[in-house]
């Protein structure tokens, strides 16, 4: 397809009077004057289009930035980060001279549109970003949320994004080791589909997105680039969906149908191993993974980066459609691409992996010495401009927030006020009710839809409290991660709501007897244009950050993904929080699962009337009011303490925080998991209802063995950390002594049964 | 009884993963001289009654709406008479 | 002296690294195998592991089974090399007619993980030898390709000749056709299952359990002491 | 160039899951009278240079060979015509 006439740089300068379609592109009329300002003349059509990418929210964070930067500024002492935010994902040290690199992204609005497609190709995202950092992946995460469990789309969006980041993550062979299933009604029109990889390499082969060195050559490795998913997520990820797309049968698809893109993950899986070859080769100077933004990222980014400029030749991209223009090749978001920086000399050996793992590959241009990014077609410039202006310097909002008015009323709507049950029968049926919720029930249908096993290493997986994956064999040393969200605190108050996000995350990871290290996050929430929507924002941000500070734990990276609302209405605030943490030795970690008969049973913390946000709430009342548990993260950090130092020396045997559902829920999970019930007694100063269903925070319940009883609670009172006995592991019922008797059997139909019957 | 075929086939523009990895195995099984592999999903309705136009049209709603994501697929809906020689009816 | 054993890494396998760590634990030599290399580098015997070989797009192992090593595999398995197919290569064994019978997609249209009882049939297959007829067993389960067929004629040859190796005890975690989890040939050289033994093979990891250890060993045995 | 396509279904003895759970949906989606569901492959290749007798005679057993395993499918090879009217061959 000839396009006459091209609009080259000098064509550009030559016509100041050409209008560019800025606004179709997402373009604000001032955002489009200052690009003319930047380049002193109007942009070509390619450096619109790449401008248009990389300043969307999606790529240049434009309403987010000016409160993430918290994360910086209030980072903690630490000697744990070896690379901070900024970089595709952060890397931690843990010892023995690995280091760990770990990310969460959300790939929500594709997976409305084509679950199956938008979920697999959004794992196929993240594995490059942790690829690009040197790491081999190790394991996936992916936390999800979708619409009301019992919604007719719901059957239509979930049994698809379960199948897609099954079908993508199982084929590279990276174990899924966690993640959560959250229903609300209010993510039926935007599922929340996160997902998150962690990668292990030594620490001298962390790599960088740097183009530097002139002469050094640019090339394109991977799938050939088509017109698949131009402007997808970057476009996709900036717009609010119609009202009218979410119709009320629930069967219709959404209105807005933008080109998705489909995912190859046997593509992926060879570069995935054609890329470390060439590491452990020690050809590699630079490398980006193409994601959001395609080329124009990849090209913008490492040249900005770097320390010289970029000149690449866009006629040598391979492409899988030849009539694309330059514009779109700039825009392509086609899945399964990585460019690497290569010294001449080692191009050769670069490209002979490459073939023998059937990549193609392809030089497509060089690092320069000047400080320009220039690109060509037909042997004519049509980009040239500074880097940074592209990937760095985009706009930057200050966007207007406020605390919304129905706020007040929404704390003042106490859920202590709600009718609670007034007999033992009472009590014990709305504990079946609760651990047979969506919410709580048992996830078993979807989470054996993934490979647990690949790799050899995993050492614990869902539903344990954290996943735990040994990355060194002779020693043991294992990492282990959690993640952890709660949308209906997080409306209730948004700074408290990601405290208790991070805090859960935190204590899941503690419970398997990790140290809990570093931080990662993806916060996901509603139109950035709506003040009530940015102050949950700057709010949870703000949380997040004191947070992270106070517990030593620094944000390595994360994603933010905004717009998630459908017409007015808005998602939960929802930030999703990851906890990566480290062991020693692996063969020391702690199970959910009660292991023996006779072992004792300890509450960890105080129990307070806490049920604003609660699960009892939701299943019992469908109420969402009044506050959420408090949080105290110098108790949690002693918890911690505590879980990591009784797991070491082994003095308890099996754990499990307590969160949504409160202690019944935890109890009953660690039996079933065990096959063993439990007797509880309720302990003084607490009534049965308040014992069960608090979800107050910094609590866990341990099993501890009969002869290892003097020991543990001598440390935890020298530490001054609550533990209360509260029974004994013993039997195959549940019972609350003078309240009820529930049989596993019983309980096992009801937490096990609800999934499968709504969704297969 | 007549036989209704539904084929789906990714968008031309859709990269075809499964048909490009058939593609390539072909020169290793000393085939040349195909240049394009594209895989797609056959359906056979086998429909009671009539096939008219309205039962036609039916079919054609849940081919779009069911049997194909028209995000991302294309589809084709055609009676199958006897002797296999098919009517395009799309 | 110990036994070298070849585990072939085609693209896409990825359960190689863990099927060379079961055979060095077992105490054998693991020997990387390239799916391009006809040369098999001496091996006494072949692991076709897991995986998504060239993404299983077209039929599970339907590509794989053309590759150049393919070819050496093939003809050495007829002159009575052991050769195990697990899961992904069980799917190329029965691609290459190797084992008689077909893999399709599970009955219920997903990819199943789960840990998963077996009872062992036949402890008579170069790779059984140290299990004993009768014996149940946990092994991981994981695939989407894990339905076993074939025509009536052959699932009742195959009781006959005693060619079932491993029954699925409890719950059919796929529609495979009387239980079938794993088959030999004739001579009991060539053994295919979908559990992979691989991945239970030391305490801690994965479900914990080693029961899919005597595969390796059995190998082993049989192959020092003959 | 033409376009010769290769049409693979599982043989009809053999348990078509996927088939089954088309059916099974179509009432929910209000669909009445249709009494079998089969689900299988369609593969399209586009071929260079005449498509003679000697060109699908290859293309067959390439069916035969590799795009279908005829122990559990059943193919069929046609040319497709421009005005999309197919032609059975097999
Ligand atoms: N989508 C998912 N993918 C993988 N694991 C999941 C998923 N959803 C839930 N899980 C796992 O199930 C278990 C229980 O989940 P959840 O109740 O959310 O845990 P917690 O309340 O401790 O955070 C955890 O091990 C979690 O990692
Ligand atoms: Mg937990």
């Amino acid at each position: 397809m000839s396009r006459t006439p091209l609009d080259t740089v000098e064509h550009a300068a030559a016509t100041p009077d050409v209008e560019l379609p800025w606004a179709e592109l997402g373009l604000k009329k001032d955002e489009y004057e200052r690009i003319v300002e930047i380049l002193g003349r109007r942009p070509t059509g390619a450096e619109l289009a790449m401008y248009s990418v990389m300043w969307s929210e999606h790529c240049s964070y434009k309403s987010s930035k000016v409160h993430l930067r918290q994360f910086g500024e209030k980072a903690p002492e630490n000697d744990v980060l070896l690379v901070g935010m900024g970089e595709n994902a952060g890397v931690v040290d843990v010892g023995q001279g690995y280091a760990v690199t770990f990310k969460v992204e959300s790939h929500n609005h594709p997976s409305y549109v084509e679950p199956y497609q938008g979920a697999a190709t959004g794992v196929g995202g993240i594995v490059r970003d942790i690829i690009a950092m040197g790491a081999r992946p190790v394991a996936v995460v992916d936390p999800l949320r979708f619409g009301a469990a019992d919604h007719p789309d719901t059957k239509r969006v979930l049994p698809g994004v379960v199948a897609g980041i099954g079908g993508y993550g199982n084929c590279l062979g990276l174990p899924n080791i966690g993640g959560e299933v959250v229903f609300d009604a209010c993510y039926q029109g935007n599922p929340l589909v996160n997902a998150g990889c962690i990668g292990v390499m030594r620490h001298e082969d962390i790599h960088l997105a740097k183009a530097s060195g002139a002469g050094n050559k640019v090339i394109l490795y991977g799938a050939r680039t088509g017109g698949d998913g131009i402007g997808g997520a970057s476009i996709l990820a900036s717009e609010t969906f119609d009202a009218e797309s979410d119709s009320a049968s629930g069967t219709g698809k959404p209105r807005k149908r933008p080109a998705v893109q489909v995912g190859d993950p046997f593509q992926e899986k060879l570069l995935i191993e054609c890329t470390l070859e060439a590491f452990a080769e020690k050809l590699v100077v630079g490398i980006q993974d193409l994601g959001a933004a395609g080329l124009s990222c990849a090209t913008s980014e490492l040249a900005s980066n770097g320390s010289g400029g970029m000149r690449v030749i866009l006629d040598d991209v391979p492409l899988r459609d030849s009539t694309l223009s330059p514009e779109e090749i700039l825009m392509s978001e086609s899945q399964e691409r990585m460019c690497a920086i290569v010294e001449p000399d080692k191009v050769d050996r670069f490209l002979e992996i490459c073939e023998k793992w059937d990549v193609i590959a392809t030089v497509i241009g060089e690092v320069t010495d000047g400080d320009r990014l220039e690109i060509y077609w037909h042997g004519e410039k049509i980009v040239d401009v500074d880097p940074r202006t592209v990937a760095h310097e985009g706009p930057v909002y200050e966007r207007p927030y406020a605390r919304p008015e129905w706020q007040d009323a929404l704390q003042a709507d106490d859920a202590g006020k709600l009718p609670r049950p007034r007999t033992s029968e009472e009590l014990r049926e709305q504990v079946l009710k609760l651990v047979a919720s969506p919410n709580q029930a048992s996830k078993k249908w979807i989470t054996q839809q993934y490979d647990h096993f690949v790799q050899g290493n995993t050492v614990l997986a869902m539903p344990e409290d954290a996943g735990m994956i040994r990355i060194d064999e002779e020693t043991g040393l294992g990492v282990a991660i959690a993640t952890d969200g709660n949308g209906r605190y997080t409306k209730l108050d948004p700074y408290t709501g990601a405290q208790l996000a991070l805090a859960e995350a935190y204590r899941n990871v503690a419970a398997t007897g990790a140290k809990p290290l570093a931080v990662s996050d993806c916060l996901n929430f509603g139109s950035p244009e709506d003040p009530a929507v940015m102050w949950q924002f700057a709010e949870a941000v703000r949380g997040l950050a004191d947070g992270c500070r106070q517990l030593g734990t620094p944000v390595t990276g994360g994603n933010v993904s905004l717009y998630n609302q459908t017409g007015e209405v808005a998602i939960h605030p929802t930030p999703v929080v990851a906890v990566l943490g480290v062991i020693d030795d692996v063969s020391r970690r702690t199970p959910v699962a009660f292991q023996e008969e006779g072992q004792l049973l300890y509450l960890l913390g105080d129990t307070r009337e806490e049920f604003g946000g609660s699960a009892w709430s939701q299943v019992i009342h469908d109420h969402l009011g009044g506050l959420p548990p408090k949080v105290d993260l110098e108790r949690e950090r002693l918890l911690a303490e505590i879980l990591i130092a009784a797991s070491r020396d082994g003095m308890i045997d099996s754990a499990h925080d307590l969160s949504d559902g409160g202690l019944i829920q935890a109890v009953v999970e660690s039996a079933l998991l065990g096959g063993k019930g439990a007797r509880l007694i309720v302990p003084d100063g607490l009534d049965a209802f308040t014992f069960l269903f608090s979800e107050s925070a910094g609590r866990a319940i341990v099993a501890v063995p009969r002869s290892e009883e003097v020991r543990f609670t001598d440390m935890c009172r020298a530490r001054d950390l609550p533990a209360t006995r509260i029974g004994v592991v013993d039997g195959d019922a549940v019972e609350v002594q003078g309240e009820f008797v529930l049989s596993l059997e019983e309980l096992r139909e009801a937490h096990e049964n609800t999934i499968p019957s709504l969704l297969a | 009884m007549a036989r209704v075929v539904v084929d789906v086939m990714l968008k031309p523009e859709i990269l075809d993963p499964q048909g490009q990895a058939v593609q390539r195995a072909l020169p290793r099984l000393g085939f040349e001289g195909i240049s394009d592999v594209r895989q797609g999903k056959r359906f056979e309705l086998e429909v009671d009654g009539p096939v008219d136009d309205a039962a036609l049209a039916r079919i054609h709603d849940l081919a779009e709406s069911f049997l194909a994501n028209t995000v991302i697929e294309d589809f084709t809906v055609r009676v199958e008479s006897d002797d296999a020689v098919a009517e395009a009816v799309k | 002296m110990t036994a070298r054993i070849g585990v072939v890494t085609f693209p896409g396998s990825l359960d190689d690294r863990d099927s060379r760590r079961a055979i060095r634990l077992a105490g054998a030599e693991p020997v990387a195998l390239w799916h391009k290399d006809k040369d098999l580098k001496q091996v006494d015997a072949v692991v076709l592991p897991g995986g998504f070989s060239y993404g299983d797009y077209l039929r599970a192992g339907a590509i794989s089974r053309f590759s150049p090593v393919m070819e050496t595999i093939i003809e050495q398995a007829r002159a009575g090399m052991p050769v195990l197919g697990i899961c992904n290569g069980f799917q190329i064994l029965t691609e290459a007619h190797l084992l008689p019978g077909a893999m399709l997609g599970n009955d219920h249209l997903h990819f199943i993980c789960r840990d998963q009882k077996l009872r062992v049939e036949n402890a008579e297959t170069a790779w059984t030898g140290d299990y004993t007829a009768g014996q149940e067993i946990h092994i991981p389960l994981k695939n989407m390709d894990g339905r076993y067929v074939a025509d009536e004629y052959t699932l009742d040859m195959l009781e006959a000749e005693g060619r079932v190796v491993f029954r699925y005890l409890d719950f059919n975690p796929n529609g495979s056709l009387r239980d079938i989890a794993g088959i030999t040939n004739e001579a009991g050289n060539v053994v295919g299952l979908m559990p992979h033994p691989e991945h239970a093979v030391e305490p801690l990891i994965g479900t914990g359990r080693t029961d899919g250890l005597p595969f390796f060993t059995s190998i082993l045995k049989k192959l020092v002491t003959a």
